[in-house]
């Protein structure tokens, strides 16, 4: 019943949550009473509430191996909730007999990675900025929930092109705009920091320069069918990778001469705010 | 009636009144109408031509309310002279004049058959199209370093409310065109459907419009 | 396209057939089936959703009769005590918006959706999904504004909402935020709407309909979708300002700032006045379908009412500021208008003289459904003729705002539409369930309704010259307006059990026709002349068997009857010979979907965001991109939902006529040939 | 077919003597085979639509129009006085504006149903806005 990857998932939240006990205690207060000889029971309690009753020693390591638990813990039981590479559960459940008993193995997944990330964003938000704590929480959502429609479809059939079909058909409604309007704001923003980066006089012929480029580029390569795919997406990654890279060089520079500094990010706010609205 | 006729009636018996004064259209009319519209226009292309005349409305209304605004404005406000950047909204008007002209190749790209032509004209298409949102934006940062918010004065409000319209019809539109990318790139739309992509450039032509005139009447006429 | 437009049995490797995986989340596969609730939350057939339409006018129309009632309990009396003058504010607003918008404007949208395909004799909308799309839109739009009730307080400014007093300074509850979004929304359902059925009577006639061979409903439909068309971005717009306004301080309508409070009346207006003719125009090709066929008498003057439909139509456009004139617009604007308005009463009395003419010598057979059309063309008269008063810029100066107009747009908007639309709903009854509603009871209810229509309005025309403001919610004894305003009272009581018979009469009818006291009716119960009684009764889900040609106006009635040279009217065949009976096999119906309704309850979510948190904005955003994106990748038809051998599709998805697109039988029933059936 | 009476210019007066021209033309390319419709009538608007280069033509004068307009923007040219500038202006929006439909748009080559019901919107655009800043004095 319960299958490989979960006992796998289980057994290393298990251990994370020991050694973040163990952290948590051990790096405590060297100071207080009976440290380390018959441990106090404030440290205990510290570390058993996560800090909520009493102190925990390190805070970085003890949150990190606490987080590093509780994913393990819950990828463990997603896994036992979607029977995720368990064909025997499969075909105990399945209502049809034609079932294949095995199933095709899994595709390669990103999802695991992305979910690291994202609760790494999680706990380095909780210690640095909400920000990055919330966006960290917003892209756990999105791979919970992809993860959640993979798993569905990977069981679905014994036909991993079937079954692609099938993700997809579900999931091209929300990702295809998503998607698309992140790629803007990434385009939108990286450009206009860049554009408020330089002088007003710059900002004229970098956008017309830009323009001009991206009319010679898509001119080129329209009248040379011989440029492969590869060069052409290569192209579209560098510029992508440029922008983004500049924006940021851009932002942390800070706007230049024209336009007193300082009240941007309250007028982003706004800007959002319109946009929403219409 | 003739004898094709009889073959093809159903068996259901139905009594014959008389004898059809024209009866003989039948073969014509099945052929026609299967599919065939009674204008020979298809229905998107009618829809999207009566959605754009709708739209005139919209913006028409838009445009009078920031020209009537602007005129109200109190003496001493900031107004359009303090903030406005002739030279940078230039390229923005150009970038997006030239955004229709490779829309119009990815479109005649795509109804000669070459998907390779419509990727590329429509890729750049989005590309200048985020570059004038770019613009739009980088326009209302430098605006509200100025000292003109939204919520500033009246030529503010209406300002910002004209261009935001706008601005939001032209990122629509980009989406829109990255889906028609997408679309291409998955394989489900060919040359048999160009239509999609004259409708998606229809809308983007007519926001092309819209920005001549705010460019000409906002931006350009004396102030 | 995409995959779900390909054959949807899924291969497995070994080559064995695999269980349909739509069933493990039903939410993206078609919906299917032809009877239950989900049959009707799914469909996307025009007739269901014209019934749709109709039920949800109903509704929202008793439920803008209990703010009637309570408006006249307050002013019963002297010193009424009924509601606050808070709350009396919101029941009259209500009561207006919730008129105009959720009840004689869905009622037209009832009319069109269930007559305009029918009488072209086409097969459905062009945009099936679209069309449910829409009614959702009005649905949730009319239900988020009538939440606002129990979410602070109702809108509170008027039907017109006049800036800036539904400002934030003197309107300071979320009503007007409800009203600036709610008719958002339920804009987008008329736009959307209009749209489709101008698509619809453009492209989708059947051969021979030319333009003027169409009945004048559908004339007057199709009118009124370009002044939908073309006025609902204007009040978009107008309410886009209010809602900046209100929600992020802008200063479209902040006098402080420099605003001018007449930018809000010329914009809504602009968009108000055609929006009058949006109500009547239907009720007037209703008439004209009602009134020729109970006078047993062709139309006198298609020409005439047609053109008087679209100069009206087109004239609209340019009389918006007679509601205006006491704001100080301006002596020449004033003078013009006047001027315009007074030319648009022209083409209105032609159409007056013609169903006059129409009835003049007919053999007239004073049915229900002819009663309510007389009634309504009487009735509008009145209104129309008090109106030429507003058009006299000194004697407006003395009405407006005062009860006068109150009178004025009740004898044209009840007067006229709704009474118009009751006469549409006895006569196209037995087109739409099969059976016809007690004549007995109808003509109960239509004395009953005219009398009490005419003690509540009638008295208004002397409290309002008498001087008795509109929106006061109180007024002194010794006034001089307590006893018309009794009568107002009682009078309104009486129309509310008028309305209450003709539901008590839909109740029965349609009792005793489930039990089979009522008789079910053949396709044509008048003896009607439009091609929607060319089909069985109730029309079957594929509208007609075989295509109609048409080779003249009224050709239904032409093919029944037979003018001979010394004009005697002769029966060349009976009604069932010459309609179809519905029993068609094979034909390619477009699929429902869940997409519509899932779409437009994204909008209302977006809404609340915008009054309570951004958050909930945020969700339905993503419903609403979520809902657009499934519904541009659905397949417009489900390959698999109808078992028919003949599939089209390939032909029409190909030709450019689109996803939209409705299948025609390959055979047409060309003049009088029945016979030429096949498929 | 059908007789379709001349129909005076209005709101909604559509396109009448456009009905049924195209039906033959439809039914031709539906004739020749089902599935191929499509390409047939691509065809066909690929025969009838400009050539790329043509199209490049438009921008460039689209380029140009837009460049006339900036240079106004010079003081240089501020000495013609408000009125000409209006004028000038005015006439190269609307020309710019007439390129981009005619050509961009293919209103020049498409259904005369189309352009009818664009010009209606903007018509009555102009129409009740105008009157609305005329009403408002906008213009002393």
């Amino acid at each position: 019943m319960l299958t490989p990857g979960f006992k796998l998932f289980f057994g290393l939240g298990l251990l994370a949550a020991a050694a973040a006990v163990v952290y948590g205690v051990a790096t405590g207060d060297p100071s207080a009473p009976d440290y380390l000889g018959v441990i106090d029971r404030s440290s205990w309690r510290g570390v058993f509430s996560l800090g909520w009753r009493g102190g925990v020693g390190e805070h970085t390591g003890y949150v990190i191996l606490s987080f590093v638990a509780l994913t393990a813990c819950g990828l463990a039981c997603l896994l036992v909730a979607f029977r995720d590479a368990d064909p025997k559960s499969v075909g105990e459940l399945a209502p049809d007999a034609r079932i294949p008993p095995t199933q095709a193995s899994p595709r390669h997944s990103y999802w695991p990675v992305i979910g690291a990330f994202s609760v790494a964003l999680v706990v380095i938000g909780l210690v640095t900025h909400a920000a990055i704590f919330s966006s960290g929480l917003i892209l756990l959502g999105v791979v919970i929930f992809e993860w959640m429609v993979s798993a569905w479809a990977d069981r679905s059939t014994g036909d991993p092109a079937a079954n692609r079909k099938l993700r997809n058909r579900v999931m091209h409604p929300i990702e295809v705009p998503v998607l698309g309007a992140a790629g803007i704001a990434v385009l939108v923003l990286g450009g206009s920091r860049v554009l408020l980066a330089v002088s007003e006089f710059s900002a004229v012929w970098l956008a017309a320069g830009v323009a001009t480029l991206i009319l010679v580029v898509a001119a080129l390569f329209a009248a040379r069918p011989k440029i492969g795919k590869s060069a052409v997406a290569g192209v579209l990654a560098l510029g992508a990778a440029a922008v983004v890279a500049a924006g940021i060089v851009a932002a942390a520079a800070g706007p230049a001469s024209h336009g007193e500094p300082g009240s941007e990010g309250d007028h982003s706010a706004e800007e959002v705010h319109v946009e929403v609205a219409e | 009636m003739t004898e094709t006729d009889t073959a093809l009636a159903d068996p259901a018996p139905e009594v014959a009144q008389e004898q059809a004064p024209q009866g003989h259209a039948e073969e014509a009319v099945a052929v026609q109408e299967v599919g065939g519209t009674t204008t020979g226009i298809s229905h998107n292309k009618l829809m999207m031509w009566l959605f754009l005349g709708s739209e005139c409305l919209l913006f028409g209304a838009l445009i009078s309310t920031y020209m009537f605004a602007k005129s109200r404005l109190p003496e001493g406000e900031i107004g359009p002279l303090d903030v406005f950047d002739i030279p940078f909204t230039s390229v923005s008007s150009f970038v997006l004049l030239m955004s229709s002209l490779t829309m119009v190749l990815a479109l005649s790209a795509m109804n000669r058959g070459n998907e390779r032509g419509f990727r590329i004209w429509i890729t750049a298409t989005s590309l200048l199209g985020g570059t004038f949102v770019a613009g739009q934006v980088y326009e209302f940062t430098v605006f509200y370093n100025h000292g003109l918010g939204y919520t500033t004065n009246i030529f503010g409000s209406a300002f910002y409310t004209l261009t935001g319209f706008h601005g939001v019809h032209v990122s629509i539109g980009i989406v829109m065109l990255m889906s028609l990318l997408m679309m291409n790139l998955r394989g489900s739309l060919g040359p048999d459907r160009a239509e999609r992509v004259e409708l998606i450039g229809l809308y983007w032509h007519f926001v092309d419009i819209v920005w001549i005139l705010i460019f000409t009447i906002i931006y350009l006429f004396p102030q | 396209m995409t995959t779900t437009s390909e054959p949807q049995q899924l291969q497995l490797t070994a080559g064995d057939q695999m269980v349909r995986p739509s069933s493990s989340l039903g939410m993206l596969a078609r919906p299917r089936g032809d009877t239950g609730w989900r049959s009707w939350l799914f469909t996307v057939d025009h007739k269901r959703i014209g019934i749709l339409y109709g039920a949800a006018a109903l509704i929202f129309l008793v439920v803008g009769g209990v703010e009637a009632l309570l408006i006249r309990l307050q002013l019963a009396a002297p010193g009424g005590r009924v509601l606050s003058e808070d709350a009396y504010n919101q029941v009259f607003t209500m009561h207006g918006v919730t008129m105009v918008f959720l009840v004689i404007m869905p009622l037209a949208a009832a009319f069109s959706n269930f007559l305009l395909p029918l009488q072209i004799g086409a097969r459905d909308v062009a945009f099936p999904r679209l069309n449910a799309f829409s009614f959702w839109c009005f649905l949730f739009g009319g239900i988020f504004l009538n939440t606002s009730w129990m979410l602070g307080g109702a809108p509170d400014g008027g039907w017109f909402g006049y800036a800036p007093n539904s400002g934030l300074v003197f309107s300071p509850s979320h009503g007007m935020d409800f009203y600036a979004l709610g008719l958002q929304i339920t804009g987008i359902a008329s736009l959307v709407s209009a749209i489709n059925l101008i698509v619809t009577v453009l492209n989708m006639r059947t051969k021979g309909m030319s333009l003027w061979r169409m009945p004048v409903l559908s004339w007057m439909l199709l009118i009124v979708q370009f002044l939908l068309l073309f006025a609902i971005p204007v009040i978009t717009v107008a309410l886009f300002l209010l809602m900046f306004d209100r929600l992020f301080g802008a200063n479209f309508f902040n006098v402080a700032a420099g605003a001018d409070p007449l930018l809000w009346q010329h914009l809504f207006w602009i968009f108000g006045h055609p929006e009058v003719y949006i109500l009547i125009l239907p009720a007037f090709g209703i008439m004209s379908e009602v009134i020729p066929t109970f006078s047993r008498k062709p139309l006198f003057g298609y020409p005439f009412m047609v053109f008087s439909g679209i100069a009206i139509g087109f004239m609209g456009w340019g009389v918006w500021a007679h509601h205006m004139f006491t704001s100080g617009v301006g002596p020449i604007s004033v003078a013009a208008f006047s001027l315009s308005t007074m030319f648009i009463a022209v083409p209105t009395g032609v159409k007056i003289l013609n169903w006059l003419a129409t009835m003049w010598g007919g053999r007239l057979q004073f049915t229900t459904a002819m009663l309510f059309s007389i009634g309504a063309v009487a009735m509008f008269t009145i209104g129309g003729l008090s109106g030429v008063t507003h058009a006299i810029a000194p004697a407006d100066t003395q009405q407006t705002d005062t009860f006068y107009i109150v009178a004025h747009f009740h004898y044209v908007i009840f007067g006229g539409s709704l009474l118009g639309m009751l006469s549409g709903f006895y006569f196209w009854w037995p087109k739409a369930f099969g059976y016809k509603l007690n004549e007995r009871w109808g003509k109960a209810s239509f004395w009953v309704l005219m009398l009490g229509f005419n003690l509540t309005f009638g008295p208004m025309h002397i409290l309002g010259l008498q001087g008795m403001s509109r929106r006061i919610q109180s007024y002194s004894a010794d006034a001089g307006f307590s006893f018309w305003n009794a009568m107002a009272t009682v009078g309104a009581f009486v129309t509310a059990i008028g309305f209450l018979i003709f539901i008590m009469n839909i109740y029965r009818s349609r009792k005793a026709y489930r039990s089979g006291l009522l008789k079910p009716v053949g396709p044509d119960p008048w003896d009607a002349r439009a091609l929607e009684w060319m089909t069985a009764s109730p029309v079957p889900e594929h509208n007609f068997d075989r295509e109609i040609v048409v080779s003249r106006q009224d050709e239904f009635w032409h093919r029944k009857w037979e003018i001979k040279d010394d004009g005697k009217v002769v029966r060349r065949a009976r009604a069932e010979d010459v309609a179809h009976d519905g029993s068609a096999k094979g034909i390619h119906l477009p699929s429902p979907s869940y997409w519509p309704i899932i779409l437009a309850l994204g909008l209302p979510l977006l809404a609340y965001g915008l009054i309570f948190n951004i958050w909930i904005s945020i969700i339905g955003g993503l419903v609403v991109l979520g809902a657009i994106y499934g519904w541009v990748l659905e397949s417009p038809d489900d390959p698999e939902a109808h078992d028919h051998e003949e599939h089209h599709s390939d032909a029409v998805s190909g030709n450019g006529s689109g996803p939209a697109d409705v299948h025609l039988p390959a055979v047409a029933d060309s003049g009088a040939d029945p016979a030429a059936k096949a498929l | 077919m059908s007789q379709i009476s001349p129909v005076a210019e209005d709101s909604a007066a559509l396109a009448a003597e456009e009905i049924d021209v195209k039906p033959a033309e439809a039914a031709a390319a539906d004739s020749a085979a089902d599935g191929t419709s499509a390409a047939a009538s691509a065809a066909d608007d690929h025969d009838k639509h400009p050539s790329d280069w043509q199209y490049v033509k438009i921008a460039i004068i689209l380029g140009v129009l837009t460049a006339v307009e900036v240079f106004t923007y010079f003081e240089s040219v501020h000495r013609l006085g408000d009125a000409a500038l209006f004028a000038l202006l005015t006439v190269l929006m609307v020309l710019k504006f007439v390129y981009v439909a005619a050509w961009f748009m293919h209103l020049k080559f498409d259904s005369v149903l189309f352009k009818r019901i664009f010009m209606t919107g903007i018509a009555l655009a102009l129409g009740v806005y105008l009157i609305m800043l005329t009403a408002f004095s906008f213009w002393t």
